[in-house]
């Protein structure tokens, strides 16, 4: 059903933990649906310097937190907000199709954090 | 991955080697239609006969009541709409649970559609069907009650014989789903007042593909697979000759000796459960704790998700399954979760283990070694852990 | 009865050896379910997969399309009242012919007697459809155009692709029964414009019980069997997967050498017709000359009847079969043979003799010495032979 | 399918043939429906001396022919009058019930044959 590389991200997740004092965290998602992200940044000079995350959720929502939370570290700003849910997908080497929409889970919450770091900074 | 523990039997069993053994021929060198004349024909015709007086005895049946259908989901189909539609005249109501496999569930959704107005009756905080509720859901458009024996996700045993005389009292067909109960429960279509009853071979050891429809003498039903004149022309389709001698010889085996398969299983299972219960926090057993198929444990781990879980346990060699979403690719979890009154975030969480005739005491203590490890593990990655447990402040 | 030889391959055959060989592992080893997240689950989801693109190679058709059922009676089923009923604010017209199999023809009248409408083609003395009647047939009303590729009892090759055509250029679904041309007529859905196609695995050494739907990328059809989410949500039930590893089996096999195999039963077939014609007088084939299948042979013998020579072609080893009434227990003997013009009395003197794989020349050769003598002797007691022949008179 | 009697009386039937200037002819059924018989009776003092039939149709109508034409052969006129296909079927160790409106048929071929008796001879 899942590729390696998700297999992979799912059992040895990247990046999974909290950050003390980030200077943005998003959260989407809700337990209704059976899954939630929730991402912490630590953003220098408008780039990701560390990126840590939570996830309630399935295989697909796990490993696309790993994969994006690596594809974003040590990126600027902007460059993370370019990620779209297809490139972490492809990153994985592809999720089965009704797994798409758990993809959506990690762009989504990555957005909230860099929208709350700017709302905290005024950007 | 060195040994690999099968808890899914509820979802399917491997084919026992003798039922296996008895079947063989019927591929290969007794093939001949039943339905023919000649001599081919009339080795599978008394085959045929043979695996039908089988299930007639393990059912209380006579053999001219039962009728092979290609599994479970058929029966049900069957059973359904086929009542549904044969007494269009009288009325247009049918009576189930809100707990019924998809099998009778989305069925009667599908006459929903058609005109026909389909009561779900609730069920208590452990699947229970409570037979008053069914008897005051009774109208005079009422023309079929379709109850589960046993429930397939939970294990909860249902009050059938109670159901059945009030189905019995009011003249209304009386349906029941019993493919889980098989080999479980003993069945005795005549004591328990059941007119049509469904079994499906592949859960109690024998070949997929396969099952039956026991049909009371005398029960109106209209015909669902049009065609041949096989099954005293009410199921058509070539006979399916090794898979139904193979239902035969599975459904004798099975019913031989329920008291002490269920023994067994049940000894195990309670092993499981209790040792799950008092290693894990903030989970929950799902189902009656006594009314239950002996082979069925089903949990709900708070803070985490079933499909993560599923995926962990196989890694670690075990194979179970979950009433998660996430493991059919819908949203919703389980309407069974949901009807027993779990909220969606811990029906999300859920585990099913069920236990078969191979499973050892070892397997369960490997099993109840690794569960709290990896529920812990993956509640350590849950965003809802911290927060409910009052330890990490919401950021 | 020392020899037995087997001339009824298309009433069913025997699973071929390596067939069975590659469903074993998938009773008693891999009985995952495959809808299922384990490891179990994830070995028979491949074999699923694989045998899918085996059918879907077979039909030049993609696997997306490819859904599979309990046999050739499912999918006729659910091919023609999935197609009516999906289509009922369109019309309620469905155009098949007089010939059809019963798994068909039953349908058809089902669906009669709930409002339909259902126009059965007449065909020719050698039961073959104008495709021009097709297309005198339909109406705005006309929502299906059900044809089968080849006759079972009387061997006759439709023009498939013709219809097809027609269907096409109308925007009608065209459904074909082509579970007696798999392995004997290559099929390619695409150039013959079929939208949907029935085949059953056991008419061409696979296992009974499994078949197959082709339902061509967009077109609409009402589910059949309500339930589980197998089948991409289209067909409920636990797949049946070692009948299903087997029909891919099979079918991989039947098609691998579709002019070879034709060419070896073709020869066989016509040294048994012309032996039987030169040698039995009042003596008919039936059917299409050359447009026939390679294995089919299809006779009527005049004053006698099908069932008695049946018996006493068993009792010297030789099974086949017959359109008779009498070996169904119904009154008018074959819908078939009284569509191609017979009347009664030569219909109830039919006899079917379908060739496999396995069959020689010298059975061919040993039936040809045993049925003038077996017909000679059931003339010599019927009451009509003389009285035909002007020999003794009516006294 | 059958039992062994009706094989037997199948394969290896009585008093097949017809008689010469026979006392009583019956002949009942129709080719249409797959199955004729056709009964000749010899028959002196009311005594069934010999019995011969003619059959047209399945395993079953042959057997009950011969088995039928056994029965009534040294018998009285009424006494084979008297004979009924349940009589017959049972003789024959019993008939599959989809068949057992085939030996209505003896039954009725053996009674015309005897009417027609009756009638030749004013009886
Ligand atoms: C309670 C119940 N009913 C019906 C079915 C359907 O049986 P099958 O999948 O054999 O068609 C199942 C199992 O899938 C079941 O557990
Ligand atoms: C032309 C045709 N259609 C349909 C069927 C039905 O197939 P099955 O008996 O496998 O359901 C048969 C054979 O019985 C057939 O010959």
């Amino acid at each position: 059903m899942y590729s390696d590389q998700v297999m992979d991200h799912f059992m040895n997740p990247r990046n999974v933990g909290e950050i003390e004092n980030p200077d943005g965290v998003g959260e989407v998602g809700n337990a209704k649906c059976g899954d939630i992200m929730k991402v912490f940044l630590k953003i220098e000079n408008d780039i990701i310097v560390d990126v840590k995350f939570k996830t309630f959720g399935c295989g697909a929502a796990i490993a696309t937190s790993s994969m994006s939370t690596e594809m974003i570290k040590g990126k600027s700003v902007d460059e993370a907000l370019a990620l779209t849910n297809k490139a972490v997908a492809e990153a994985l080497g592809g999720l089965p199709p009704v797994k798409m929409h758990c993809s959506v889970l990690a762009e989504h919450a990555i957005k909230a954090a860099i929208e709350d770091y700017k709302k905290k900074h005024n950007k | 991955m060195e040994q690999r523990i099968y808890l899914d039997h509820a979802a399917t069993t491997y084919t026992k080697p003798e039922v296996l053994e008895e079947m063989l021929p019927y591929f290969t060198r007794k093939y001949g239609n039943p339905s023919s004349v000649h001599s081919f024909g009339r080795e599978t015709r008394k085959a045929l006969d043979l695996a039908r007086e089988r299930v007639a005895k393990a059912l209380n049946a006579d053999p001219g009541e039962i009728f092979f259908t290609a599994g479970g989901t058929e029966s049900d189909n069957w059973a359904i709409k086929g009542t549904a539609l044969a007494n269009q005249k009288k009325g247009n109501h049918i009576i189930t649970t809100a707990i019924e496999h998809h099998a009778v569930f989305h069925t009667c959704n599908y006459l929903e559609r058609n005109g026909f107005e389909v009561t779900y009756l609730p069920v208590d905080k452990y699947g229970m069907v409570d037979p008053e509720q069914v008897r005051n859901a009774i109208n005079d458009k009422t023309v079929l009650i379709s109850v589960m024996t046993a429930n397939n996700e939970i294990g909860t045993i249902q009050p059938i014989k109670e159901i059945g005389a009030i189905a019995k009292e009011k003249g209304i067909a009386f349906h029941t789903d019993a493919v889980q109960a098989i080999g479980s429960i003993p069945i005795d279509v005549k004591e328990m007042n059941i007119d049509l009853l469904s079994l499906s071979a592949h859960k109690f050891y024998g070949p997929k593909g396969v099952g039956a429809l026991y049909i009371r003498k005398g029960v109106k039903l209209q015909q669902f697979i049009h065609g041949g004149a096989q099954e005293r022309n009410r199921r058509a389709g070539t006979e399916n000759l090794p898979a139904i001698v193979g239902l035969g010889k599975a459904i004798e085996l099975a019913t031989q000796d329920i008291p002490g398969h269920s023994a067994r299983l049940t000894a195990l299972r309670d092993r499981l459960i209790s040792g799950i219960l008092s290693k894990v926090e903030y989970t929950r057993l799902n189902g009656h704790p006594t009314m239950r198929l002996p082979g069925n444990a089903n949990f709900s781990f708070e803070f985490i998700e079933g499909e993560a879980l599923l995926l962990t346990l196989d890694i670690q060699g075990i194979a179970g399954s979950s009433g998660s979403a996430c493991t059919s690719g819908s949203l919703d979890p389980s309407h069974v979760l949901l009807a027993i009154g779990l909220p969606h975030e811990i029906a999300h969480g859920s585990l099913r283990l069920t236990l078969g005739d191979q499973n050892t005491e070892e397997e369960i203590d490997y099993v109840l070694e690794v569960i709290p490890k990896v529920v812990q593990r993956l509640r350590e990655m849950s965003p809802l852990f911290n927060q409910q447990k009052g330890g990490q402040k919401h950021v």
